[in-house]
């Protein structure tokens, strides 16, 4: 069993009075590919957000790579190789989409980036997701699929060591899933670790190594793929089977 | 005949913009009435001038532009210190002679013996300001001994009110209440009431237009009592103002430099100010002009008469003329002194009687606002203590 | 369920031969499209291939550059070329958009309530509303809270329930499934149908989700580079090749 | 524009400024430019902040008011000479700045600006109520007698000026064009998303708030000397924050030669109309100006070019 | 110096001098809060309305509140015209707000050079009858001239803010600037609404300036001393929140009384405005925001 990469300890975030993480712990494997499920609402982005710092946790502590990291602003976590996407797209709206890559290139993966200019590499990674043609555009028009091709290139370009997908490949086809799953299984056998939230089943099934279900900001499940949907928890609060 | 230029910078928006559009008009009229009789040595004259927009920071431009590119041959000062003080040092640079229009004691820096103004607050300006305002409320019996000065956080009621505190600190007077206010305030009766809390027998307070309207109308609505209230409010001598002020004005004591009263009927100050009342139609500014534009006007001719004097345009003979001379205006006789200030005050005090509602003639005759200091010019007595 | 049982109104879309893009880019060529009264149609395309824009002609958002877009609602035919989108909305369609475009400053409830903004849904404005908090539970326990903080799903179902909010007679639904749990999608796929079978609601869906689509849908339409390569029923649309390809895989 | 093209420029409008200073000798001229350059100067150092970065601030009087102040208070008190007074304006405005970027932590959008506003009020009230600098009275600078070589003060002024101005106009567009330029704007474009994208934006942010507070602090420095007398009514002038934020908006606030350009056209006609029209009729011009321009390019002239060029078949 | 009379009737002075704030302010609330549109000439617009105040009063004598509800019809017009300029110059193509700003800056000196070519420099005021009346309660005094512009202006806030919260088009106002197309597929016109909502801000100047020349005298540069106050007040109140503006509005003018009856009236532009500034460090949405 390989290192540890990540491990959440009773992280806790509350919304007014809402609660919507309730002392989640987890850990991750570096090389490791988790999927995170649950219902909508559950708290899964959330708990990413606390990973990623743009949210602070209320309470509990959030350890990479055996660091404290739970009081370090985002852009160290970026630094120090974690890198998300947003489900809600948030592209760089007055920058082209290839300039959206540049920045994380230029300052998440500085340091480790190779020798090769940014723009080279920027390209390269929006060819793997598809998006060279767009690359001199202004991001703020594409269409909703392209954004969210935009945040996990964007992702991609911050060199991570944990990478966390929140819902890439909502609204795609599946063979367009399938393409995706490919992108991320070969970051991965590149040793990056992933994390993937998502609500097609189908691509959670295929991809994780390991599963963990959120329900009303708890997990309720963890398991191999085909354990969790075994899970009668599982069955009636997300799968509805 | 090339024309004699006189060129200067005035306030014809922003702030001042409802002074300088009067005196203006004034320093047109005397252009024109120079024009009629032939000019200055024989030339015509004519005035260039740019609005300044009420912002010292275009002043040395302006002036950099008349004499540079417009080539003017005299220049006089645009209105107000803070517009008057920009032009000081391109003009003392090219040794100008500066006739200026209501500066108060802008040149106590500078001190430029080219510097020459109308304004007869006197050789020691702040406080021959309000030393009239101190002599009346002395002469009482009892004398009173507490005052409240308050003044609006402008440049001119700052220096106003500095000189009626070094006043009443040297008659050995309480003062209770000392205090500014910022200029664009809405509600005055906070300020009334806080003075009114520190009982005191005199109130002195300096401060432009608006602020005397507010401060009048909360005193009458508050009740405001003193034994002498007014002293150093600019706005009480405009006709608009004292219009819709009208009977809350009775009995408050305040400075003026020129009213309609009988020991005031200078040569040529009416003939002025009826050709000041007909071109005055329309433009948005005092209709009877009593307290800026004959200033106006007697500054041009300060300067017309020492051009006529001198028979040249030499700035060096102007101002020893001007140092020296005395002039025929229609502001009455004018003698410049120390630092080119009047040499005697004729800052007026005056007291509001017998002011109708809602009646705007009223104030263009006398009676209204009588004299009470200084004594040469007096036309009536102090009533006292104020009430309203 | 009992089957819709009102009086039958008449309605149809005919889209024709219609031709639309953005500045140079040409996103529609030459797209034919019918849907009757009562009728669920699904439009499958992958990324990219037309699907939103279609449907934003309908809406009156792209002006197709030629074609038309009929709307024959109870015996008086509109062309909605002509018409602004506000117009079309006020003859009873709604639109559930891609990206959910929701007033993220306003509450749920006040998201829901500026959906009932056509005169003609005003008066079912409380039966809507309870109607969607049934179906939505969570909109309701949260009706309080901005609609720009609530979780990707949940802004979804209220996308939802807010075209549904204008009591329309044919919605125009492009991908309801985004975001939404397995259990949710089937939700909101039965409740369409209940719906449909209420109301005689008149539905064209974008959707990737085959196997929930084709539980609702009569026909379907592929489109594929703007142009329609198959139209066929349910049936016809599990045989076809391309949906094998594109939408069959392990789902 | 290539670095040495762009460097080369920068030389030659210093050498032609220097060279113009021997040719004429008309002060006009110089008063007029600089004031032009003054406002070029305000508006480079507001488009640091409100174009690149996305912060506006409707302070500009405030910091330019803080030079000028420093000026006036260390003139009198230690009698400093004017390079040192500069320098020491800056670092003033910049240490506000720096205040001010803390407060980008909590405060964003029209919350953030209205602060700027609130912190300007209360500067100026400050000033107002502080009698050494001469309070709500003003307070005088006499003009040295020493201007170097020039001719006159003014002359020596005005190439302090622009000099002052082209430093600006390179950081501006060293900030703009580099790795710098694109991390503020991706604050500008979300500030989340920057971070999570690894960029510093505190720090980020932080560098823009101060370059933007020390150059107003250095564009309002020489100010006492232009006037000879500063009172809070001209230095927290409601022009000086018109044009700061008009300036770029005109010009474009995209790209670093926006403001330039806005400026220059903007001050420029200022400057003609203030000395052509004598009357009301240059703020009425003014007004005109502003709305025409900004209605004809709202994406400024810099934007305007960019969508004809873009707009042309290729 | 401190005595219980004295707090009363700073407080009381605060509270009027509140209402009238809030008077100028609320066009703001709507065109600024509600629609995004940064209109700095607004407080120009009270101005034109205290000018139609004084003419038709001194004309015709006409009490100037009712002047203020008579032009109100003729303001809203000038709005939607004015809104049509700027939906095509700026809407239209797409453009943030910010880039209005510029464009009104030039509204404002447009509207403040035409008045004093019109009418001049001179300060205007207006004669009414309850101007100089003051109603006592105890040692508290109510002035008139400060009580009736509280009053129609707490009337008008009420009215506003149950035509904003109650009506359909009152929600799609403050809609419309948070998505435009998702507002046409409810069926409602944003350019329209928009159009209405200006015409209805700008309509409120009217009745404002009135306010503002019952209590002193105007001339026509007068309103920039506004903009600052009513920018902040309506951030303060947390944008789009009208009972917020009012609540802040009345919170300036208590600040400034206070301190101007027992410090000194000089700093209470500072205490007002660092209080503004100190509560928005506190509340980054202001009083009321929705963040
Ligand atoms: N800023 C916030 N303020 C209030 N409530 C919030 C906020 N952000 C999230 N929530 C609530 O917290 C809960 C968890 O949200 P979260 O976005 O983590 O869900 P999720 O699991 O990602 O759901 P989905 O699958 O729909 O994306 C939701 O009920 C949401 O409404
Ligand atoms: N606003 C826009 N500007 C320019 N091109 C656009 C715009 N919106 C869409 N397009 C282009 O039009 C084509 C069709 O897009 P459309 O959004 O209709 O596809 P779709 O089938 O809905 O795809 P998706 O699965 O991504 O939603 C695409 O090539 C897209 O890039
Ligand atoms: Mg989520
Ligand atoms: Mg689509």
């Amino acid at each position: 069993m390989s290192a540890e990469l990540l491990r959440v300890t009773n992280v806790g975030k509350s919304f007014g009075g809402f609660v919507a993480l309730d002392r989640v712990s987890l850990r991750v494997r570096a090389g490791e590919r988790l999927g995170l499920i649950g219902p909508n609402g559950s708290g899964k982005t959330t708990l990413i957000n606390c990973i990623s710092g743009a949210l602070y946790n209320d309470v509990g502590e959030i350890h990479f790579e055996g660091r404290d990291i739970t009081r370090l602003p985002p852009y160290v976590r970026a630094r120090a190789g974690i890198a998300r996407s947003f489900q809600i797209p948030k592209p760089f709206r007055s920058l082209t989409v290839l300039e959206n890559l540049q920045v994380p290139l230029e300052y998440a993966a500085r340091g480790r980036a190779g020798a090769r200019r940014a723009t080279d590499e920027a390209l390269e990674m929006l060819e793997l997701v598809g998006l060279r043609e767009r690359a001199h555009e202004d991001s703020a028009g594409l269409t909703q699929v392209d954004m969210r091709k935009l945040e996990l290139a964007r992702a991609m370009a911050a060199k991570p060591r944990l990478l966390i997908s929140d819902e890439a490949m909502a609204g795609l086809s599946s063979t367009e899933v399938d393409e995706v799953l490919g992108i991320l299984r070969r970051l991965n056998d590149a040793g990056i670790t992933v994390v993937m939230i998502e609500h097609i089943m189908y691509a959670v099934m295929r991809f994780s190594e390991r599963v963990i279900c959120l329900d009303a900001g708890q997990i309720i499940c963890e398991g191999t793929p085909e354990s969790i949907v075994q899970d009668a928890g599982v069955q009636r609060a997300y799968l509805g089977a | 005949q090339k024309p004699i230029k006189v060129g200067f910078s005035m306030a014809l928006t922003g702030g001042l913009a409802a002074g300088g559009k009067g005196a203006l008009i004034a320093m047109e009229i005397w252009r024109d009435d120079v024009n009629k009789r032939g000019g200055l040595l024989g030339r015509p004259v004519e005035l260039v001038y740019y609005d300044d927009a009420t912002q010292g920071a275009n002043v040395p431009g302006i002036y950099a532009k008349l004499l540079d590119v417009d080539k003017v041959d005299l220049v006089v000062s645009g209105y107000g210190t803070n517009l008057i003080v920009p032009a000081m040092p391109i003009i003392m640079r090219k040794k100008l002679v500066f006739p200026a229009l209501f500066g108060l004691a802008a040149n106590e820096e500078f001190k430029y013996d080219r510097y020459f103004q109308i304004m007869p607050a006197g050789p020691d300006p702040k406080l021959d300001w309000s030393r009239g305002f101190f002599d009346l409320a002395m002469a009482q019996n009892p004398k009173p001994k507490a005052i409240a000065i308050v003044s609006a956080d402008d440049e001119f009621a700052l220096n106003a009110a500095a000189g009626a505190r070094a006043n009443a600190k040297k008659l050995g007077l309480n003062i209770v209440y000392d205090k500014t206010f910022p200029p664009a305030t809405t509600d005055y009766s906070p300020i009334v009431r806080a003075i009114q809390a520190t009982n005191p027998e005199i109130i002195y307070v300096a401060c432009y237009p608006p602020n005397s309207v507010g401060i009048v109308k909360s005193a009458s609505e508050i009740g405001l009592k003193a034994k002498l209230f007014g002293g150093g409010m600019v706005g009480l001598q405009f006709a608009a103002i004292q219009q819709n002020l009208g009977p809350l004005l009775n009995n408050i004591v305040n400075y003026d430099f020129w009213v309609p009263e009988p020991t005031l009927t200078f040569p040529g100050v009416n003939e002025f100010l009826a050709k000041y009342r007909v071109a005055a139609v329309g433009k948005g500014v005092d209709p009877y002009g009593h307290y800026l534009p004959p200033f106006a006007y007697a500054y041009l001719q300060v300067l017309g008469q020492s051009v006529e004097a001198t028979k040249g345009l030499d700035h060096g003979k102007l101002a020893a003329h001007m140092q020296k001379a005395t002039f025929d205006t229609v502001v009455g006789k004018v003698k410049f002194g120390k630092n080119g200030e009047w040499a005697t005050t004729r800052t007026l005090q005056v007291q509001f009687r017998d002011v109708q509602k809602d009646n705007l003639e009223q104030f263009s005759g006398p009676g209204k606002r009588v004299v009470l200091y200084p004594k040469e010019w007096k036309s009536g007595n102090l009533v006292y203590p104020y009430k309203q | 369920m009992p089957a819709y049982s009102g009086p039958t109104l008449a309605l149809s879309l005919s889209i024709r031969e219609v031709e639309a893009g953005y500045d140079a880019v040409r996103a529609l060529h030459g797209v034919s499209l019918d849907i009757a009264q009562g009728e669920t149609v699904v439009l499958l395309g992958t990324n990219g291939n037309g699907k939103s824009t279609l449907l934003k002609c309908v809406m009156g958002i792209v002006r197709p550059t030629s074609g038309s877009v009929a709307l024959d609602l109870d015996g008086v035919a509109h062309d909605l070329t002509r018409l602004s989108t506000e117009e079309i909305v006020s003859l009873g369609v709604a639109m559930v958009p891609e990206g959910r475009r929701l007033f993220p400053r306003l509450t749920v409830e006040e998201n829901l309530l500026l959906g009932a903004f056509r005169p003609q849904a005003r008066a079912d404005i409380r039966k809507n509303l309870a109607f969607c908090y049934e179906t939505f539970k969570v909109l309701k326990e949260r009706r309080r809270q901005l609609a720009g903080l609530m979780s990707g799903g949940q802004q979804q179902m209220l996308a939802i329930a807010r075209a549904l909010m204008s009591s329309p007679r044919l919605l125009l639904v492009d991908e309801p499934s985004v975001g939404l749990s397995p259990l949710l999608v089937s939700n909101t796929i039965s409740m369409i149908k209940k719906l449909k079978d209420l109301y005689g609601l008149t539905v064209l869906m974008a959707e990737q989700n085959f196997h929930q689509a084709i539980r609702i849908a009569d026909r379907g339409y592929i489109i594929v580079h703007g142009e329609i390569v198959f139209v066929g029923d349910v049936a016809a649309l599990e045989q076809n090749e391309l949906v094998k390809n594109y939408y069959l895989g392990t789902g | 524009m290539k670095s040495t093209v762009f460097w080369g420029a920068l030389a030659t409008i210093f050498a032609a400024g220097l060279a113009l200073t021997g040719v004429v000798q008309n002060e006009y001229y110089y008063n007029a430019l600089y004031l032009i350059l003054q406002g070029t100067l305000m508006a480079v150092a507001w488009n640091v902040l409100g174009g690149f970065t996305g912060y506006v601030n409707f302070g500009s009087a405030g910091f330019f008011a803080l030079g000028a102040y420093t000026t006036v208070a260390l003139n009198k008190a230690l009698g400093l000479p004017l390079p040192l007074l500069i320098l020491v304006a800056g670092v003033v405005g910049g240490l506000v700045g720096v205040g001010l970027g803390y407060l980008t932590l909590r405060l964003k959008g029209v919350y953030f600006a209205i602060a700027t506003l609130a912190m300007s009020i209360v500067i100026e009230t400050l000033v107002v109520n502080w009698s050494y600098v001469g309070g709500a009275k003003g307070s005088y600078m006499l003009t040295p007698d020493t201007h170097l070589w020039f001719d006159s003060y003014i002359q020596m002024l005005f190439v302090v000026m622009l000099l002052l101005t082209l430093a600006a106009v390179a950081i501006s567009r060293m900030l703009n064009s580099s790795r710098l330029g694109r991390g503020l704007s991706a604050i500008r474009d979300d500030e989340v998303a920057a971070e999570c994208a690894g960029v510093p934006t505190l720090r980020l942010k932080l560098v823009s708030t101060s370059v933007m507070g020390a150059m107003m602090g250095v564009a309002g420095a020489p100010f006492p000397y232009f006037v000879t007398f500063v009172d809070p009514l001209s230095a927290f002038n409601l022009f000086i924050a018109v044009n700061a934020i008009a300036m770029p908006m005109i010009g474009g606030t995209a790209h670093w030669i926006g403001p330039v350009i806005g400026a220059l056209l903007l001050g420029t006609t200022q400057e003609i109309v203030k000395v052509t029209i004598s009357s009301e009729m240059n703020v009425l011009i003014v007004g005109v100006m502003l709305v025409a321009f900004i209605t004809l390019a709202p994406q400024g002239i810099v934007g305007l070019a960019r969508k004809l060029r873009r707009g042309r078949p290729k | 110096m401190f005595s219980a009379d004295l707090l009363a009737n700073a407080v009381v002075a605060g509270v009027l001098l509140g209402g009238f704030y809030a008077a100028v302010a609320i066009g703001l609330a709507i065109v600024f809060g509600q629609l995004d549109i940064v209109n700095i000439a607004h407080p120009a617009f009270v101005i034109v309305g205290a000018f139609t105040a004084y003419i038709l009063n001194s004309r015709f004598g006409f009490d100037p509140v009712l002047v203020g509800l008579l032009a109100a019809p003729v303001f809203f017009i000038a709005g939607v015209l004015l809104y049509r300029i700027y939906f095509i110059a700026f809407e239209r193509t797409g453009q943030e707000s910010l880039s209005g700003l510029a464009f009104f800056f030039g509204v404002m000196f447009i509207i403040e050079v035409s008045l004093i070519m019109a009418y001049g420099v001179d300060y205007r005021l207006v004669q009414a009858d309850y101007i100089g009346r003051v109603w006592s309660i105890g040692f508290v005094d109510f002035p008139l001239r400060m009580l009736v512009p509280f009053s129609v202006s707490a009337l008008l806030t009420a009215g506003i803010y149950l035509y904003l919260s109650r009506t359909f088009l009152g929600s799609a106002i403050q809609a419309v600037a948070q998505d435009r197309l998702a507002l046409q597929l409810m069926g409602a016109d944003p350019v329209r609404i928009k159009q209405w909502a200006f015409g209805l801000g700008i309509a409120t100047a009217a009745i404002a300036g009135s306010l503002l020349i019952i209590i002193g005298p105007v001339e026509p540069s007068v309103g920039r001393q506004y903009i600052g106050r009513a920018f902040a007040i309506v951030v303060l109140g947390g944008m789009g929140s009208i009972p917020g503006m009012f609540i802040a509005a009345l919170i300036l003018g208590i600040v400034e009384s206070m301190v101007s009856t027992f410090a000194g009236p000089s700093w209470s532009p500072a205490v007002a405005f660092g209080v503004l500034a100190l509560t928005l460090a506190l509340r980054p949405a202001g009083l009321f925001g929705r963040t």
